[in-house]
């Protein structure tokens, strides 16, 4: 069928002006909003690590004071750079006394889903610090 | 009608021009050859090729039309929820409007059965045949019945506050006075040559015309007076 | 039309003059006839294309069978609306189409047997697919099965594979 | 466009058995064979082998009866393919209107045909009327004919109507309403033919297939009937333009 | 002839031309579709994006054609991935739109043969060109959900209060609740809604005209948080209003109540002070900012109702307010009169006039027009609706509100705004008057924000119910209500107020009461119900004190012992397991290891967040420690304590460690027991 079109295509030349041009696809917004998996990691992270490690990341939530040693400030940037998205995860995951650390950091591997706890990363990756 | 002959047909063609038709005479009649002045051409080509082209320029048109202008669709039947207003389809909004003014039995059976078997009598009608201009030999009298006809007829139709037929017949009325004593070319001279049929069919025409447009174009929500071009689209 | 009043009123005479420019007469006409024949071919080629249904509300071919561990060998399942057996061999699972081949009944599993028979005209299968009776004049052809990435069947009806290609547990 | 080299292909054409068993005359070169092309073809032989030169004069004719004609050719050819897509149910009947409109090749188009189609044909076919009425062309010999034009105007109503309400649509159900209402009012009979027409007391999906056998079925044959009377009558009565003047004047003193 | 007959040709040769090119303009446009175009450009993105030669053949042989999701049960077709080719294909994760993957959500991947497009974005999905799909024009039959609002797609199946991982929705949601948006419009699963707003019958011994008129011209200007909406009254009609529930007659025994409390002497301010802080009313109320929130702002009560109706109303709320939250207190009648005394020497509004509390004189007439004004304004849909009877909203139908087309919205003289429902809801919220003259509809004074959140909440509401097979599964089932006096305390003291029971009651307590009976010991509860103190060190303000007399405590307690208990929680874990599995030494090990410190108080150290665990012996049973170390989110699923994945013999050992901490009484730490 598509090749009996083509055949009598030059007669279509008039008519093909009038079809509409495909338009090229939409550019990004400037400013996106956060992505939905950053949203669901910020609730996420609300939820299970805000009390301990603040609502920025500096470690400075209400329960913190009280723990020695001190939850790790997961908003500074040398630290961000050091650890990778499995590094993060794997002590998400595993806790503290998992991966070797204190074990005041619980483990979450069986709360959180996978899926979550990659949301959580995605969104501690937001936490940097602006440049002082 | 009865009074016509059976097998009656004067032949008055050309036996040269259509050598093939056979003329049925009766048998008290002397067989007449008249010849015409009237010139013959070959149906083929001139009459089927103008033909097809007819049609070639209808469906031109319409598929233009139907390229530019999509079928109207809205949403799908909802029987709970009646759109206001709801309108039949443009054919039948002359109507609808006639029952805006008129109690339904006369407007939605009673007047269009009317023009229905008035249309089928038409051609049976004595007065019709004759078919000469209304005014020909006519006096005063007829003047006065006309008029006297026209102002029942108003008086009747502003009964009804039904300025939408009574106008338009108001405006015929005047033009078949402006068409007496008139003769010769232009507009009135046509006027003035019209039949009594032509003049009651003239109105008809008129008076639907304008029901129609009304019906199509000015009825908004609530069958209410709107102006088109004011274009108030309130769901 | 008729202004032209000098011509003679035999019909006869039309042709004689129209007879003066027969070329242009004929390119015309050629030109009219050729673009009318050309519309009609393309009418009726769209008109196919018309007809040809673009999308389809069928159910889909591919249906999900289950583990493989719940085939163990002799077992055959039949999916009344995908019109499918899945039956269990040794350590392997296969899938047979359960639509006769001789005028597409849909055949039925009798477990006391062991055997496929087709209520219409008496042909039987074996669980393999191999006709034991006639008149089906061929196997019952084998389908697609494998497994996605949650260890789990699936069968497609629409893809028929060489007879004897079981799925090996 | 090379003419030459089509000429041998056309005269082969000519020469073959086969195109010599449907065509059975010469190219139209003679008035003979053009005389042949008329009555030798079913669908060209309600015309007469000549017509009055007069015929052809626009201004009387308008072409109305033609432009109708043509309409009720392409509403034939545009609504057979559109039944191949519609299903007479609810709520199918409107999604089938979007499946023309979204997924059918040329669907929206054909769609938009009919529905224009429909319109200019009913207004065409008023206006055919009302040019008939004013030339007199109801005059004997043709009074029949007329009456048959009043049923063909009414089928033709009847068709658009029927139409109306199959896209299922607010306007199709609330137009449909609104007119089937109307008859409601027709005394003693009213209620019985909505009841009918209907299939229920409300425009259900009953009402939506029997005017879909109404407007595919049940209308079109008898359009069709009609319509073939119509023109043989008008072969009858003398043709196109019908009677000349004094013709029909001297049935008419015959008569009287 | 000759001319003529060419001339005839030469048209029919046009003619015929044109009819060809005409025909075929509709194929062509046709052939020239823009999805065949995008899938193109999906055809040639994925061949360069391939991975393997076989992937990219695969890319390459696919056919251009229309795709489409068949959803049987939802009587629905989706064609949007005829052009979002991608959604499921992992090689597209950051291509360009249309062929991008779709972003991970609670239903994709995997869902989409489930679920397909638009039961979550809205749109028509039988189009298969852009406006008409994205729903743009305003003719569109559906409009998709904007993206800020997407969450409403989420709440058209999940038609619960609370949805998790949608929060706008959920905000969107409680707003309209807490502002009462069912007590006009009917929305389903709200018909049984009733407004929290109080009762107008005690009014005009209540309060003053001059507080009725302030009141009624803002009242947000009165008090800040009011949840009464401005209706814009003409002066006319808040006087005639006014006059009218002056002229309401107040039931006789409240009356007297209200006569008998006003005769009463002052009480005392300073022990009034006392009681109010011990009795925790900030757990509810708030005090100029301070304070949950959930019930009104006292800050300036003194200034809007006498101490006669204030006192009354302390000693048996419910009677004024049959619906109220506000549970009935065991004050003595010397502690109410203080605790007034306290409100109405501190809960003052300094600024206002000293006759606002003085009552009118009422005219009959405007009274009259007053009680027209009552029901024309639609007063009586939150004030006073009639009980148990289902009365035609006052307000339109909100169902499928969200599926409006723009056409079918009436934006009368507001031509300012953008042509879609996002807009038009948001605009209504912000301005509902701004539509044409004589609309109804009071303003709530809602910031950007919250409009924004119930926007989305209004966007969610469709015009079907939920099919079957697409119900979310219920979060929780309900629990049983006990009659008779048990049910008569639990109504007294307003329970479900805060705690939930079952899929019932309030979220203001972190602790459901659905297994109550298997979590706490009675003796426990008995005390606790007694005098009743903050568990959690981080809770200011918790339960409030009611001074609950012993029988009822231990009615109340039994009534939990028996009634709201799981089968599934064992009576004694310990029961056939060897000797080691009840080791505290080896559980007090585990309970340093798991940090479980982190958050619990044991002795001195420890994190603020859970509750501490220092008499966990006397307070808890080992049978519900058990079961909730197991799986805490089983008891309660937002609850932050991790599941550790105990084996059964760590997590015996841990509750055989936390069996043997008794510290000394809690009670006397947090509450002060004398």
């Amino acid at each position: 069928m598509k090749r009996a079109f083509l055949a009598v295509l030059p007669l279509f030349l008039v008519a093909a002006c009038t079809g509409k041009r495909a338009a090229a696809p939409s550019k990004p917004e400037a400013s996106a909003p956060p992505s939905y998996e950053i949203r669901l990691g910020k609730e996420t992270f609300r939820l299970y690590c805000q009390t301990c490690h603040g609502e920025t990341g500096a470690g400075d939530g209400f329960n913190a004071f009280n723990l020695d040693p001190h939850p790790r400030d997961i908003s500074d940037t040398a630290f961000q750079k050091k650890k990778s998205d499995s590094d993060l995860a794997d002590v998400i995951r595993r806790g503290g006394a998992g991966a070797g650390l204190s074990a005041l950091m619980p483990p979450w591997g069986r709360t959180l889903s996978e899926a979550q706890i990659n949301e959580v990363i995605l969104y501690v990756r937001t936490l940097k610090k602006p440049p002082a | 009608m009865s009074t016509l002959p059976p097998l009656t047909a004067v032949e008055s063609n050309d036996p040269v021009g259509t050598p093939r038709r056979i003329a049925l005479v009766r048998p008290d009649t002397r067989p007449s050859v008249r010849r015409t002045e009237e010139r013959y051409v070959m149906t083929f080509p001139h009459l089927i090729l103008r033909e097809v082209i007819l049609f070639q320029v209808v469906v031109i048109l319409l598929s233009l039309a139907a390229l530019v202008f999509n079928a109207p669709l809205e949403e799908m039947a909802n029987p709970v929820e009646t759109p206001n207003p709801a309108k039949a389809p443009w054919y039948f909004l002359g109507l609808q409007e006639l029952l805006h003014y008129f109690p339904p039995v006369v407007a939605g059976v009673l007047l269009p059965g009317l023009v229905v078997v008035a249309l089928v009598v038409i051609p049976y009608a004595r007065v019709n045949l004759t078919a000469g201009p209304f005014w020909e030999g006519k006096g005063r009298g007829t003047s006065l019945t006309v008029a006297g006809i026209a102002a029942a007829l108003f008086l009747f139709l502003a009964a009804f506050r039904c300025w939408a037929i009574a106008i338009p017949t108001l405006l015929v009325t005047a033009a078949l006075f402006a068409a007496r004593g008139t003769q010769g070319p232009g507009f009135r001279g046509a006027l003035s040559r019209l039949s009594l049929p032509q003049w009651i069919m003239t109105w008809f025409v008129v008076v639907a015309t304008v029901l129609t447009v009304i019906g199509t174009f000015f009825r908004g929500p609530g069958w209410s007076w709107v102006w088109p071009w004011l274009s108030v689209t309130h769901p | 039309m008729s202004k032209v009043s000098k011509v003679s009123n035999d019909p006869r005479d039309e042709i004689r003059n129209e007879d003066d420019d027969p070329n242009r007469r004929q390119f015309l006409s050629r030109v009219a006839m050729g673009a009318c024949a050309a519309a009609a071919v393309g009418s009726g080629v769209v008109t196919l294309d018309f007809l040809e249904p673009k999308v389809l509300f069928e159910p889909p071919t591919r249906f999900k069978a289950g583990s493989p561990l719940d085939y163990p060998e002799g077992t055959v399942k039949f999916n009344k609306e995908r019109r499918a057996y899945v039956v269990g061999g040794s350590s392997c699972v296969y899938a047979l189409s359960a639509v006769c081949t001789h005028l597409g009944c849909i055949t039925r599993f009798v477990p006391d047997e062991n055997a496929i028979s087709c209520p219409c005209h008496g042909s039987r299968f074996d669980t393999e697919g191999n006709v034991t009776h006639g008149p089906a004049p061929r196997p019952l052809p084998w389908i697609e099965i494998g497994t996605d990435e949650k260890g789990e069947l699936v069968v497609d009806t629409a893809i028929v594979i060489p007879h004897g290609k079981v799925f090996r547990v | 466009m090379n003419t030459i080299s089509l000429a041998p292909l056309e005269r082969w054409l000519r020469g073959t058995a086969v195109f010599r068993s449907i065509v059975r005359h010469g190219a139209s070169e003679t008035n003979r064979n053009r005389s042949l092309i008329v009555f030798e073809n079913l669908f060209l032989h309600v015309h007469p082998v000549k017509v009055r030169e007069k015929t052809l004069r626009f201004s009387h004719t308008y072409w109305l009866g033609g432009v109708t004609l043509a309409c009720a050719v392409l509403l034939v050819a545009t609504g057979v393919p559109l039944m191949f897509y519609y299903h007479p149910s609810v709520p199918q009947a409107y999604r089938d209107m979007k499946e023309l409109q979204y997924v059918v090749d040329n669907g929206v188009f054909l769609r938009n045909l009919h529905r224009w189609a429909a319109h200019l044909m009913v207004f065409t076919a008023f206006l055919h009327m009302l040019r008939v009425f004013y030339h007199g062309a109801f005059r004997p010999p043709r009074q029949f004919n007329w009456v048959i034009g009043v049923v063909l105007l009414i089928v033709t109503l009847l068709l658009s109507y029927t139409g109306y309400l199959l896209p299922w649509d607010q306007l199709a159900f609330w137009g449909v309403s609104v007119g089937t209402n109307m008859a409601r009012e027709a005394p003693v009979i009213g209620e019985k033919i909505r009841f009918l027409l209907l299939g229920g007391n409300m425009v259900s999906e009953n009402a939506l297939l029997r005017f879909y056998v109404l407007h595919c079925v049940v209308l079109p044959v008898g359009l069709l009937v009609f319509l073939a009377v119509h023109f043989w009558r008008i072969r009858k009565d003398g043709g196109v333009q019908g009677p000349s003047d004094d013709a029909a004047g001297s049935i008419d003193e015959a008569g009287s | 002839m000759k001319k003529d007959s060419l001339r005839l040709r030469l048209v029919f040769a046009i003619t015929s031309l044109l009819f060809l090119i005409v025909l075929a303009i509709s194929p062509a446009k046709n052939y020239f579709r823009e999805y065949r175009s995008v899938q193109r450009d999906f055809r040639s993105l994925g061949m360069s994006r391939a991975k393997s030669l076989k992937a990219a053949q695969a890319y390459q042989k696919r056919p251009v054609a229309i795709e489409q999701v068949w959803l049987r049960d939802l009587d629905r077709v989706d064609r949007c991935t005829t052009c979002h080719l991608g959604v499921a294909d992992p090689a597209m994760a950051d291509a360009p739109e249309p062929h991008r993957l779709h972003p991970r959500t609670a239903h994709t991947p995997g869902d989409l043969e489930r679920m397909g497009c638009t039961s979550c974005h809205a749109g028509e999905g039988l189009a298969t060109v852009r406006p008409e799909a994205h729903g743009t024009t305003a003719e569109a039959e559906s409009p998709m959900i904007p993206l800020a609002y997407l969450e409403a797609g989420c709440g058209r199946c999940h038609t619960s209060e609370k949805v998790s991982q949608a929060s706008l929705l959920s905000r969107g949601r409680a707003l309209m609740t807490r502002a009462g948006c069912y007590a006009c419009h009917a929305v389903r699963s709200h018909e049984q809604f009733r407004s929290e707003a109080p009762p107008l019958n005690t009014i005009s011994v209540k309060t003053g005209g001059e507080w009725i008129h302030r009141w009624l011209k803002d009242p947000s200007a009165v008090n800040p948080n009011a949840t009464m909406p401005n209706f814009h009254l003409e002066p006319k009609e808040i006087e005639e209003l006014t006059h009218y529930l002056f002229s309401r007659p107040v039931p006789r025994d409240l009356a007297a109540a209200i006569e008998k409390a006003s005769a009463e002497p002052a009480g005392d301010a300073a022990t009034g002070k006392k009681i109010f802080s011990e009795s925790r009313c900030i757990s509810c109320h708030t005090v100029e900012g301070k304070g949950n929130g959930s019930a009104p702002e006292l800050s300036k009560v003194a200034s809007s109702a006498t101490p006669g109706w204030l006192l009354a109303f302390l000693r048996d709320p419910q009677a004024f307010d049959p619906v109220t939250r506000m549970p009935r207190y065991h004050f003595s009648d010397q502690e109410s009169r203080d605790l007034v005394a306290y409100v109405t020497a501190e809960f003052r509004d300094f600024d206002a006039p000293k006759e606002i509390l003085e009552p009118i004189r009422v005219n009959q007439t405007l009274a009259e027009n007053g009680k027209k004004a009552f029901s024309r304004l639609g007063c009586f849909s939150c004030h006073d609706p009639i009980q148990g009877e289902a009365t035609e909203k006052f307000g339109p139908e909100l169902n499928g509100i969200g599926e409006k087309r723009a056409a079918s919205l009436d934006f009368g003289k507001r031509t300012d705004l953008a042509r879609n429902p996002p807009a038009w809801l948001a605009a209504k919220l912000e301005n509902p008057r701004s539509f044409a003259a004589g609309l109804r509809m009071p303003s709530y004074g809602f910031n950007a924000d919250d409009t924004h959140a119930i926007v989305t909440a209004l966007l969610s509401l469709g015009s079907q119910p939920v099919p079957e097979a697409y119900r979310p599964p219920l979060s929780g089932s309900p629990a049983p209500i006990p009659g008779g006096a048990v049910g008569a305390l639990i109504q007294r003291y307003r329970c479900l107020s805060c705690h939930q029971i079952g899929t019932q009651g309030g979220d203001i307590s972190m602790a459901p009461l659905t297994h109550e009976g298997s979590k706490v010991q009675r003796d426990w509860l008995v005390d606790y119900l007694m005098l009743s103190f903050t568990i959690r060190p981080i809770l200011e303000e918790r339960m409030p004190v009611f001074r609950i007399p012993k029988d009822e405590a231990v009615l109340l307690a039994d009534a939990i012992e028996s009634f709201y208990v799981d089968p599934s929680i064992p009576e004694d874990p310990f029961a056939g397991r060897p000797e080691p599995d009840r080791n505290p030494v080896e559980g007090q090990r585990l309970y340093v290891t798991l940090g479980c410190r982190g958050c619990h108080i044991v002795g001195a150290g420890g994190g603020y967040y859970g509750p501490p665990l220092t008499d966990t012996s006397t307070r808890l049973k080992p049978g519900w420690i058990y079961a909730w170390l197991k799986a805490p989110q089983r008891w309660r699923a937002d609850v932050r304590c991790p599941n550790y994945g105990l084996s059964d013999t760590d997590a015996l050992r841990l509750t055989a460690y936390l069996g043997t901490l008794h510290g000394e009484k809690a009670g006397a730490k947090v509450g002060g027991k004398k």
